[in-house]
């Protein structure tokens, strides 16, 4: 649709309007935020999600590693809502348990990989030329080197750590994220505006925190929304492999990868953490949307 | 009966904060043969009325309360979709602004050519080609058969306009709606596209309406203006008459913008110290076929106190190079820069930056030059805190006095600049430049992309900085008018050379080569 | 003639009493409109029985059976080879001296129509049958199983079966290459069809080991031409390239995809010989396999998942098969660890654990609860219960071992391989020591190799175990545990045990005398406990009623020369 | 053109060469030899087989050797599976493999751009939300869910394409395609519904439309082509991860591809398969991360300029 000036801009909360104060982009995408109700909703979601989290040792209704051999997988009923596992523990409580792992690694491994992907495909987005081609080339290296191996190598080196999780899901998740970033900045970098930066004398740092990274945020938040749900499944498969959480431990992906063997025979094995898992995801895929248009100023674009 | 009447139009977009009456009560009418001028500025409800006859306008918001739009005995306002898109493009033909952004860049001239007859017409791939073909020729496309499958960024900015009306004109419609045709493009080619368009509609009798923000632009080639001004018509008649008696004071401040005055003698005679000095300047560049283009060639001038230089010349002559040449934004392979007596050319990136602060620029597009993720306050604070000019307890202060300076009302410090229009854009950018306390600003094209009115508005802003903070100025423009209006001395640019160069009426009265006389008679003036 | 063949639909008995029940059960709690969902999916499930024949159909009527091997053969060599998919295949296409009565594991001829054992029990002379022939139609002679001996012990070779020899005099001299001369080496060359044997020891189970693809014949001309038969790498085990001497023939291998073997028309007993063909499919994926089953892809799986298990039980118990399996599952100790190098404790842990309930809870596949190592009734040996389940005792054990109700017992860690199934067990039997003992295990679980190589180089401190019986003899599993045997790594060591199962027990003169020696090794084993014994394995697999002379057995062998597919009425 | 794919191509070289040298000693680094089994190995087979496989030279002559076989295209015999060779192993699998990834290439990229456009086309509609949030719960469910998943409903339940195999039976490639297709549909979805969105908005959308032309050829034509650039960009790494990521659906489906290699090479610390997959993959990453470059050119007609031969 075209726009034309005759459009009025969407206008901001009033209290912005009036405002003789100079404040963020932080602040205002905040006050932004707060008007739409399904980022408000998704938000919501997920303070709740993450108050359970965190209250669960004194919430759950069982302890985590009780088990009824006897009773076995039994389905949803008044003493266990959510049913009971093969080995006869209560389901909902290994999912409120299972939700601080996953939300941890879901938060701090997609956290990592933010982070580096995004300073370093800013970095050889912004250098370009011979710097660009060796960055990218080191990305290209370390997509391929076989992930098993390093897995392997990582478990071995330094044992079973649930920090060690992080640090491994995140080194993988962020060659992807530089690339995309790296394309914004390429994008980003021939504007005007960063050209008046330079005139302002701005140092490169200052450049590239103020004005190339604020730009990028739209595709970054789209790519991290969808990078959260795959690194909860990777957790998982680590943790299947042995690296990161041990059993009686466990995490969402963890019960959703048992529950998808046993599909058949007890859904609900699949079902509630399954929920769990698309309760969050879809809660930070509003959220995330509300934050991307919150944080760019003009009107609502993917 | 006219072939378009149009009758109590009004369109009104609904949305969340309100209606806002884009076109309210608006009557008119045009024959073929004839050119209606609509003229105003942005935001004054030309365009969309234009738009609201080919059903171009997005519904909803926007929401055509009443009217009638009789062409050729049938109600536009009130076709359905399916009749309104046989139409366009077959019988009322439209050609917009920027040829820049208005053709597709992902496909070839020629297929965007021929869509009208493939659509319209059911003509066969091999019939549309040929009579494309022709039509280039008569738009004057040389060589057009070897550039038929050119991508439109091989075209420069006047060929891409021909190459517009050309598609507009393919289908033979009986109208043409072109909105602003001319605004993008440098005075020559301005002058050499109206010439066309007047020529078209001799030779098909076509009706046109030309919407522009310029009276001058459209005087020569109207038979009725109308003249408009948030959403309703305030006058309107023969150009003669408009001229010469205009009756609302909106057509007088119109025609007040386009007559520019040659700059009054300066009241205090610039200084001779000079700032900076630029001897045998080089910038060239090597395309990544390996062509080298000497976009900068031997330039040699000086830039004293308090002075206001012209730079001027067409696309591509090299004087933007030449302004982004002088901030170091673009490295010279050879010759000197020196800002009072330092040289700029062999600093590193890192002793540079302490220099910039004396040196700002405003840069021709208000749009991309401001970063869309900083707040007024933001983009003005920045360089203030950066350069520690002010401090956290007292920069939103200093934010509001640049705002002071520069026109800005303060309840718009937290506004983001697509909040804004162009000319407050350029404000802000005029503010960000002057935070640092500059001695040399160069404004490359400033006002070029904004309507007269405000162009005015916004030389005079630019001519009250330079008084009140002692400034020195390189004012690159194509637009000799202007440059007349603001500048003490001018240069003139031709291919990356330095032609011609003297005071401004020396040159104004007295042009010596035959390239800057060429640049003068295209500048458009009213009778 | 003209019968037609009568529809079997696995899916449909399966799928609408299994599946849907459960979601069934499921929506009945969540959904009003439960009624109208149900129908729906009954509506869906019952479709299932219309249209094209299934390939267990077709392979019923033209006598192929399909068969489900787990994994891609890693080769068809025998001398080669260590897994049970190329057992499986392998045995179709190759035949030792003497086979097994799948009812019994009793020895019938093969190759050898006869043989004669000397009174010592040390000499066992063979005398082949005349027509016995390769596929390429040269006939089997003392000298292809002289010569294949001879390459199978073969040091550059590298077979890791190398030691299904070592019975034979002089075969592990040769074999460690600390003897050159092949010739001292108790095998001669009688006749062109008689083949002499001479044993180090009198070797009860001997006439067993023949039947192990390791000492099965190859022949000779189609090794040489394909490569240097003493080394790996050589492709005679291709398709067409392959000459075997068993029921069927290689017709077709491709990778991760299936192998073909079709009835050989040179086998001396191919009148015997009921099917046409077997189709290999290794499917790796345990639900797969399952899936395919179903879906009526498979006459018969490897194994069936253990949570479909009480499900076939219930709703289609004709097509389960759980039989007893030559194998355990025990937890390693390492017994050089302080807090584990009192038998105590070891005891302690063992008496702890309730195997009935695991067996009956956990892995639900009719895994029998074990209190000894050895599984009962190996050829006629049971070993004695060496514990019971007693928390009590367990709980003054420990307490007497100096860790009262688990009080100052160190960390310690249980280590098991990646695996849903160990996980499952592990995460039961540390919650029934925390429980009992209130002692805190944690769990590690290792990559398959990077477990190995723990486990070999003693880097645990609890590790998961099991074995498997090469051959129904409790020697099998005794001699593991002999000081420093290459597969004892708990640092555990006792003289007289050593001396039980290496000198007496294969010297012994008699089945009884030997036996008793066993038990009282056993008992040494047990009451030390250096190894904590947890469950005698089950074979759990899924059979289409069609398949016939599958008779059970402990070592799961099929005689393919015997099935037979009689499509149901 | 020419030029550029040199010298991208000219880059390749350290790249392979670098990825060779490091997964070369990685492996040796990772506890657990390629022969080690449950029933301990006595110390002369191990030998035997060591030697058998040059494992007893140092592991400079190893890796010179490697180096020297590489050169001639050689990978080596596997360990895991002593008669066969690495190379014949990779193209035994790779066609399958290869079709598999195209399939799910097509899909994602068909539906995935289906529903990009169909959302962008009226932005925070009933008709945005739905197909982004079925493009989520693509995400949602890995394919180890989705593959069992719709195995049991259209294999079991209602019989209509078989459980297992690829390409015995018409049908069969459906299921597989579609499950490895599912997570990269979400994120083409995504991708194209950014890209319309922008390109919707873009002056010469309104031109096509001045033109008078129907508008499924101003969103198809005019539209979709800029629409699509950030599609290209994620599609071509993209594609080279699908062929190495197809493990999971091989094994379900029990397809005889690539992927299992892949994955089994490493628990099997099967040497010489690490190293040739790996190569192989490095070598797929380079070869396509050059064509969506290639691609985006093409489909950039701004970008060509910059790599047009010089005039003569």
């Amino acid at each position: 649709m075209n726009r034309k000036p005759s459009l009025p801009a969407e206008l901001l909360p009033a209290e912005l309007l009036n405002a003789e104060q100079g404040v963020s982009l932080w602040r205002d995408a905040w006050l932004r935020l707060k008007r739409n109700p399904m980022a408000v909703a998704g938000g919501a979601v997920l303070i709740l999600l993450a108050l359970l989290a965190v209250l669960t040792p004194w919430i759950a209704p069982y302890d985590y590693r009780a088990q009824n051999l006897a009773l076995g997988a039994a389905p949803p009923s008044a003493a266990h809502w959510f049913g009971t596992d093969t080995l006869g523990r209560d389901l909902l409580t290994h999912i409120l348990w299972g939700g601080r792992i996953s939300l941890a690694v879901g938060l701090v491994a997609t956290g990592v990989a933010l982070v580096i992907g995004v300073l370093y495909g800013t970095i050889a987005g912004y250098a370009g030329g011979r710097v660009d081609a060796a960055m990218m080339r080191l990305v290209d290296i370390l997509y391929a080197l076989p992930f098993m191996i390093f897995i392997i190598l990582l478990m071995v080196i330094f044992g079973r750590n649930i920090l060690l999780l992080f640090l491994a899901i995140g080194a993988v998740e962020w060659l992807t994220m530089a690339r995309i970033v790296r394309g914004q900045v390429q994008a980003l970098k021939q504007q005007e505006f960063i050209e008046a930066a330079v005139s302002l004398g701005l140092s490169r740092w200052t450049i590239i925190r103020r004005h190339l990274i604020p730009n990028t945020l739209g595709p970054v938040i789209v790519y991290t929304t969808l990078t959260i749900p795959s690194v909860m499944l990777l957790e998982a498969f680590l943790s299947f492999l042995g690296l990161g959480i041990q059993p009686p431990a466990s995490s969402w992906g963890l019960l959703i990868s048992y529950g998808a063997e046993t599909m058949e025979e007890y859904p609900w094995l699949l079902i509630f953490p399954g929920c769990a898992l698309s309760l969050t995801l879809f809660s930070l895929n509003f959220l995330g949307d509300g934050l991307r248009d919150a944080l760019d100023p003009r009107t609502a674009k993917d | 009966m006219a072939l378009l009447d149009v009758a109590n139009l009004s369109v009104w977009f609904h949305t969340r904060n309100g209606v806002t009456k884009a076109v309210n009560d608006v009557s008119f009418s045009v024959d073929a043969g004839e050119t209606l001028a609509i003229v105003g500025e942005s935001g004054s409800g030309k365009s969309v009325c234009c738009y609201s006859l080919l059903g171009l306008v997005p519904m909803p918001p926007g929401r055509v309360e009443q009217g009638s739009a009789q062409f050729d005995g049938r109600d536009l306002l009130h076709l359905p979709p399916r009749a309104l898109r046989a139409l366009r493009g077959n019988q009322i033909a439209t050609i917009f602004q920027d040829p820049m952004t208005c053709l597709n860049p992902y496909l070839t001239l020629g297929e965007q050519l021929m869509e009208p007859l493939l659509y319209h017409r059911n003509a066969t791939r091999k019939e549309a080609r040929a009579q494309a073909l022709a039509l280039l020729d008569e738009v004057g496309i040389v060589e057009a058969a070897r550039r038929f499958d050119a991508y439109p960024h091989e075209f420069s900015g006047g060929m891409r306009q021909r190459v517009m009306i050309a598609m507009a004109l393919i289908a033979e419609p009986k109208l043409l709606i072109a909105d602003e045709p001319t605004t993008a493009l440098d005075v020559t080619i301005q002058a050499q596209i109206l010439r066309l368009i007047a020529e078209l509609q001799a030779r098909r009798n076509l009706a046109v309406i030309l919407v522009s923000h310029d009276l001058a632009v459209v005087a020569d080639i109207a038979d009725n203006i109308l003249v408009m001004k948030d959403g309703a018509v305030v006058e309107s008649g023969a150009p003669q008459t408009l001229f010469a008696r205009p009756q609302h004071p909106y057509t007088q401040r119109l025609l007040a913008a386009s007559r520019r005055s040659p700059k009054s003698t300066p009241a205090t005679k610039p200084q001779r110290e000079t700032l900076i000095e630029v001897s045998a300047l080089c910038t060239w560049f090597r395309t990544s076929d390996q062509r080298l283009v000497k976009a900068v060639d031997d330039v040699s001038l000086e830039l004293y106190r308090n002075e206001i230089l012209g730079v001027v010349g067409e696309s591509g002559s090299g004087k933007s190079t030449l302004g982004r040449s002088l901030l170091q934004l673009v490295r010279p392979t050879s010759g000197s820069v020196r800002l009072r007596g330092q040289e700029l050319t062999t600093l590193g990136a890192r002793a540079l930056r302490p220099l910039r602060r004396q040196m700002q620029m405003i840069f021709q597009d208000p749009y991309a030059s401001l970063n869309p993720r900083m707040s007024v306050f933001d983009a003005l604070a920045e360089p203030l805190l950066y350069h520690g000019l002010a401090t956290r307890k007292t920069v939103t202060a200093q934010v509001l006095a640049l705002m002071d300076d520069v026109g800005l009302a303060h309840n718009s410090i937290r506004k983001y600049p697509h909040e804004f229009s162009g000319g407050q854009r350029q404000r802000i950018a005029i503010g960000r430049a002057i935070a640092t306390k500059p001695q040399v600003v160069i404004a490359d094209e400033p006002v070029s992309a904004l309507d007269v009115t405000i162009q005015a508005q916004i030389l005079d802003l630019i001519l009250e900085l330079v008084a009140r903070h002692n400034l020195s100025l390189v004012f690159i423009s194509h637009d000799l008018s202007i440059v007349r209006y603001l500048c003490d001395r001018v240069l003139v640019l031709h291919h990356g050379k330095l032609i011609e160069s003297g005071t401004t009426e020396q040159l104004w009265k007295h042009p010596r080569e035959a390239y800057t006389r060429e640049l003068l008679a295209a500048v458009p003036r009213l009778a | 003639m003209g019968r037609e063949p009568i529809r079997f639909c696995p899916a449909a008995t399966l799928a609408y009493h299994s599946c849907p029940d459960a979601v069934a059960e499921m929506l009945m709690r969540i959904a009003p409109i439960r009624h109208l969902l149900l129908a729906l999916l009954c509506a869906l499930t019952l479709t299932g029985c219309g249209g094209r024949e299934t390939r267990v159909e077709d392979g019923d009527r033209e006598q192929v059976l399909h068969w489900g091997n787990g994994t891609e053969p890693q080769e068809l060599d025998p001398h080669i080879v260590t897994g049970i998919p190329e057992h499986h295949i392998i045995i179709a296409l190759m035949e030792g001296l003497v086979l097994k009565d799948p009812a019994t594991l009793e020895p019938i001829p093969g190759v050898a129509e006869r043989w004669e054992i000397s009174a010592d029990g040390l000499e066992y002379t063979f005398h082949l049958r005349a027509n016995a022939r390769w596929s390429n139609g040269d006939p089997v002679t003392a000298q292809d199983f002289s010569w294949s001996w001879w390459r199978a012990l073969q040091p550059s070779l590298g077979n890791l079966y190398a030691y299904m020899y070592f019975p034979i005099k002089n075969a592990e001299a040769y074999a460690t290459g600390k003897l050159k001369d092949f010739a001292q080496v108790g095998i001669q060359i009688l006749g062109e069809r008689t083949l002499r044997v001479t044993l180090a020891n009198p070797t009860p189970y001997f006439l067993q080991l023949l039947d192990h693809y390791s000492m099965f014949p190859v022949h000779r001309p189609t090794l040489e031409k394909y490569g240097d038969p003493s080394q790996r790498g050589s492709d005679w085990t291709r398709a067409g390239h392959f000459v075997g001497n068993g029921p069927f023939v290689l017709k077709q291998w491709e990778l991760n995809k299936i192998v073909v073997v079709e009835k050989s028309p040179t086998y001396w007993d191919a009148a015997n010989v009921k099917l046409n063909a077997i189709n290999y499919y290794p499917v790796e994926n345990v639900s797969t396999e399952e899936r395919m089953f179903r879906a009526g892809q498979l006459h018969i799986t490897g194994s069936v998942p253990p949570d479909k298990i009480a499900v076939y039980r219930k709703d289609a118990p004709q097509f389960l098969r759980v039989e007893p399996y030559l194998g355990n599952y025990f937890y390693r100790f390492n017994t050089q660890l302080p807090q584990l190098a009192d038998p105590r404790v070891r005891r302690a842990l063992a008496m702890s654990i309730d195997r009935q309930q695991i067996v009956d809870h956990v892995t639900m596949g009719g895994q029998l609860p074990a209190y000894a190592f050895t599984p009962p009734d190996t050829l006629g040996y049971t070993a004695p219960p060496g514990f019971a389940y007693d928390p009590e005792g367990a709980r003054a054990l420990l307490a007497a071992a100096g860790f009262p109700d688990g009080a100052g017992f160190p960390p310690t860690e249980l280590l098991y391989n990646t695996s849903e199934s160990h996980r499952k067990l592990a995460v039961a039997i540390q919650q029934m020591w925390k429980r009992e003992l209130n002692i805190e295990i944690t769990l590690n679980n290792q990559d398959w190799k990077v477990y190995l190589d723990s486990v070999a180089n003693g880097n645990y401190q609890i590790a998961r175990g099991g074995w498997i019986g090469d051959y129904v003899d409790p020697n099998s599993f005794l001699d593991m545990w002999v000081t420093d045997g290459g597969n004892n790594r708990t640092g555990w060591s006792d003289p007289r045990y050593d001396e039980l199962v290496m000198r007496l027990a294969p010297a012994a003169p008699s089945r009884e005398q030997r036996y008793a020696w066993f038990r009282e090794a056993e008992a040494r084993l047990m009451e030390a406990m250096p190894v904590l014994p947890v469950f005698y394995s089950s074979r759990n697999y899924l059979v289409q009623p069609s398949v016939r002379g599958l008779p059970p057995n402990l070592l799961g062998y099929p005689l393919f020369k015997q099935i037979h597919l009689e499509a149901a009425h | 053109m020419l030029r550029f794919i040199l010298y991208r191509l000219l880059q390749a070289i350290p790249v392979l060469l670098v990825v060779v040298t490091a997964t070369f000693f990685l492996v040796r680094l990772a506890p657990g030899g390629p022969f080690s089994a449950e029933k301990a190995v006595p110390p002369e087979v191990l030998r035997a087989l060591e030697a058998r496989y040059h494992l007893d030279q140092p592991l400079s002559a190893q890796y010179l050797g490697y180096l020297g076989d590489l050169l001639h295209g050689d990978f080596g015999p596997s360990f895991r599976y002593p008669g066969r060779s690495v190379d014949e192993m990779i193209f035994s699998g790779l066609p399958t493999t290869a079709e598999l990834g195209l399939y799910a290439l097509l899909i994602a990229l068909v539906l995935g751009t289906t529903a990009g456009v169909i959302a962008a086309l009226r932005p925070n509609t009933a008709q945005d939300y739905l197909p982004m949030s079925a493009a989520m719960i693509g995400v949602c469910l890995p394919s180890f869910l989705l593959g069992p998943l719709l195995l049991l409903v259209f294999g079991v339940w209602l019989e209509w394409v078989p459980v297992s195999g690829w390409g015995n039976v018409p049908g069969d490639k459906i299921l597989p395609a579609l499950t490895l297709a599912s997570g990269y549909t979400a994120y083409v979805a995504r991708l194209s519904r950014g890209g319309m969105l922008e390109v919707m908005s873009q002056d010469y959308i309104r031109t096509a439309r001045a033109k008078g032309l129907p508008e499924w050829v101003v969103v198809i034509k005019h539209g979709l082509r800029g629409g699509l650039i950030p599609v290209v960009a994620f599609a071509g790494p993209a594609f080279a991860g699908l062929l190495s990521g197809s493990f999971v659906v091989e094994t379900i489906f029990q397809i005889p591809g690539l992927g299992r290699f892949y994955v089994q090479a490493a628990f099997n610390r099967d040497y010489t398969m690490i190293m040739g997959t790996t190569v192989f993959f490095a070598v797929l990453i380079v070869a396509f991360n050059l064509l969506a470059d290639i691609a985006a050119v093409w489909l950039n007609p701004r970008l060509r300029h910059q790599y047009r031969k010089p005039a003569a």
